[in-house]
């Protein structure tokens, strides 16, 4: 597996069975290709309907039925769809178990930023900034670094998403819970060490007790 | 009859309106109408939509021909043009998270004065917006928005403009349907009345003024 | 299996609680459901519907078997025994606009933290709730209602939940499917998964806890 | 006719083709009988609908599909039923030309009185506050006096259901509009005097120079 594998194979053990579970847009739909077959999850689309099951190709393309990406997908036999409004009720009113979303920078206090640089690039929050504020478990997803430089901070210094609203931070390098005084590393790849996670990350680090290894 | 010809929708539009344009990243947008917008070369828009799309498809046509003074979007990353003449200050653009943006269209469309919302609080959106505490939690007012004239696609219409939206075209259409002075639905199928399913109309047709033949 | 039977119900019931009953006078309303309560005499509890019906139907039965404390409705006009047990202050009635009282609903459901309505402005409504100024022109604040228990009824589910509300019986059941910890549906007819149109279902499995069989 | 034909006929001369009406329970309804076949007018059900036609008898009964007053009713072919959210929004988004109810008082202000008589009947305000703050056009349709006792007064004494809302106020004997100085005096029935109506009214009146009589 390549980082980005390593890292949806990770964030699919933390999806349960019978679920909610929203995938932003790049990595984090990656996901999805990890969750067992067999496990009964409902993929929310924020544009608007759950039951979302992959890209469609060939004739399984309908140009009415497309992901929050734009993209022609098909749905599962229980899909429902609905307008903005309903699909960001479900989204706010805490309906959705789990967001997995890309990250710019995340700090220890659980902020994000992942929707502008000022003056350089302005995509927007998108729905993003409802998705960390209604769903129950909020999971950042993203390369450990970029091109070497800590994306993981003491404090964010791009506009924020999110205040204090991450509770999970999985990279191809480790994984971290946001907790009261830090990040609490509970895993970290088996290809590195705690040595190696620590000078890669800008945040105050606390080793879990139990600090378990993941493939 | 509400149903016109394309080539007469200029009585309905002029310069410096504030339209709505349904879609999402395109898909559910009236790409005829808003072709006819294009080809006209109306210009000082206020435009009212989920995303600007892409620079060849939906509302991004719009934004390539510059004919938009200012955009109420909640992402535009997938239309390099926007970010451009954003930067270039040719065009203002302001960001609202997609949930808060759905709901101020409903807002403007079912006459409330504003909704109380937690999302963006702690960020750059509460600025310049009203904070309200509830029970010790604090709510970003997020008022209505309403404009001249909504733009809007609908799979099928029955002849006197009950709308159905298939799929994942719902998203903004049924919610601006309520939230302009005219509304004006390009439609794809045209069916006699009582052959839709009265449960599945979205728009009633006492919200539609016109509508257009699509493709 | 979401399927339960009605005699499995008292895991989900006690004295004391804030149900949310669908209907509207009593059209709508899961009357196996309400029977079910009466015969098993839960008492003081706190209903959030829409009237309380005639005494011999729908929530009307809760109020005439005394079991409601408070009642939160918009009208109480069919049913005399609330206008009763209410002037002889063995019952406790909030009168609440019809519009606001669904929006309040919504509200809890949605994640909002309220809405301003002009609705009750200059009138007793205004009474011990915030009157919001926005841009010259006044509001009601209304907070969110939410509840421990919801029934619903639905004339149709598939298996997995997913609820269609023929006709005139959608009322309030939407709504209170996404403003309760625990959502109960008396169902018509249950059809297998992919059965439903899924443009016509206004309430998604993901919302719906457990169905019981109705008549 | 009797007293309230007279009234309900006088009102339907207020509706115009293409209308969409929203009538109350008991008198408004009448209405309905004296609108032309040929007109095409929506009437609006609060309880989640439009497009009602008339009261269902034998096989048309269908306890899913009923009126506002809980009555079986039939449906035109256009008909859409929707949740009590969007019946309100209808209703307060302004998308109701007309809306028709009584009243058991009402004042040359144009505040109504409807709702409750504190101590003896509270049947509650159901849509009222919603339909007079919402509506275009808000008629009053009642007698004229209740048993001689004036009805319509210089100021309501009972709980206002809203606040300088009516339009028209039309009885047995007078049409009266609401105006800044009072109520004029605009028709007067065939059977009545200037006199007559003014000696059983207890507002400051002003009677029209182009007084006209109806019948």
């Amino acid at each position: 597996m390549n980082a980005k594998e390593i890292i949806a194979n990770r964030i699919a053990k933390e999806v349960e069975d019978g679920s909610v579970v929203n995938l932003g847009i790049g990595l984090p739909t990656m996901v999805a290709n990890y969750i067992p077959d067999d496990m009964d999850v409902t993929l929310h689309s924020e544009n608007g309907f759950i039951g979302l099951d992959k890209v469609a190709t060939g004739d399984e393309i309908n140009p009415n039925i497309t992901n929050a990406g734009g993209q022609p997908v098909t749905v599962k036999s229980s899909a429902v769809f609905f307008d903005s409004a309903m699909s960001f009720a479900l989204i706010r009113g805490g309906h959705i178990d789990i967001t997995v979303l890309g990250a710019l920078e995340v700090d220890q206090k659980g902020n994000l930023a992942n929707y502008m640089v000022p003056g350089k690039m302005v995509p927007g929050m998108g729905g993003a900034m409802d998705l960390v504020t209604g769903a129950k478990k909020v999971i950042v997803a993203m390369m450990h670094t970029a091109k070497g430089t800590p994306k993981i901070l003491k404090e964010c210094t791009l506009p924020l998403t999110g205040k204090q609203v991450v509770d999970l931070i999985i990279t191809e390098l480790a994984v971290f819970k946001v907790v009261a005084d830090g990040l609490l590393l509970q895993e970290i790849h088996e290809s590195t060490t705690v040595e190696n996670v620590l000078e890669l990350t800008g945040a105050d680090v606390i080793v879990s007790d139990t600090l378990a290894t993941f493939a | 009859m509400k149903m016109i010809d394309v080539h007469t929708l200029d009585a309905h539009i002029k310069d410096g309106m504030t339209i709505m344009v349904g879609g999402f990243l395109g898909a559910g947008t009236p790409e005829m109408l808003v072709d006819y917008i294009v080809e006209k070369g109306y210009k000082d828009l206020t435009l009212i939509c989920n995303d600007t799309a892409f620079p060849d498809k939906g509302v991004g046509k719009l934004v390539v021909a510059k004919q938009i003074g200012k955009a109420i979007v909640s992402h535009i990353g997938t239309n390099p043009e926007t970010g451009r003449q954003m930067m270039a200050e040719e065009m203002e653009v302001e960001l609202v998270p997609q949930g808060s943006l759905a709901e101020k269209v409903r807002c403007g469309g079912v006459g409330l004065g504003g909704i109380l919302t937690p999302t963006g609080i702690g960020t750059e959106v509460e600025a310049d917006k009203t904070v309200v505490e509830v029970n010790g939690e604090k709510f970003i007012l997020e008022q209505p928005l309403h404009a001249d004239l909504a733009l809007i696609y609908a799979s099928t219409a029955d002849e006197k403009g009950n709308l159905v939206y298939e799929g994942s075209t719902k998203n903004f259409n049924p919610l601006m349907a309520m939230a302009a002075d005219t509304v004006i639905a390009e439609v794809g199928e045209v069916v006699p009345v009582g052959t839709l399913n009265p449960d599945s109309i979205l728009t009633p047709h006492i919200l539609v003024d016109y509508m257009v033949k699509g493709a």
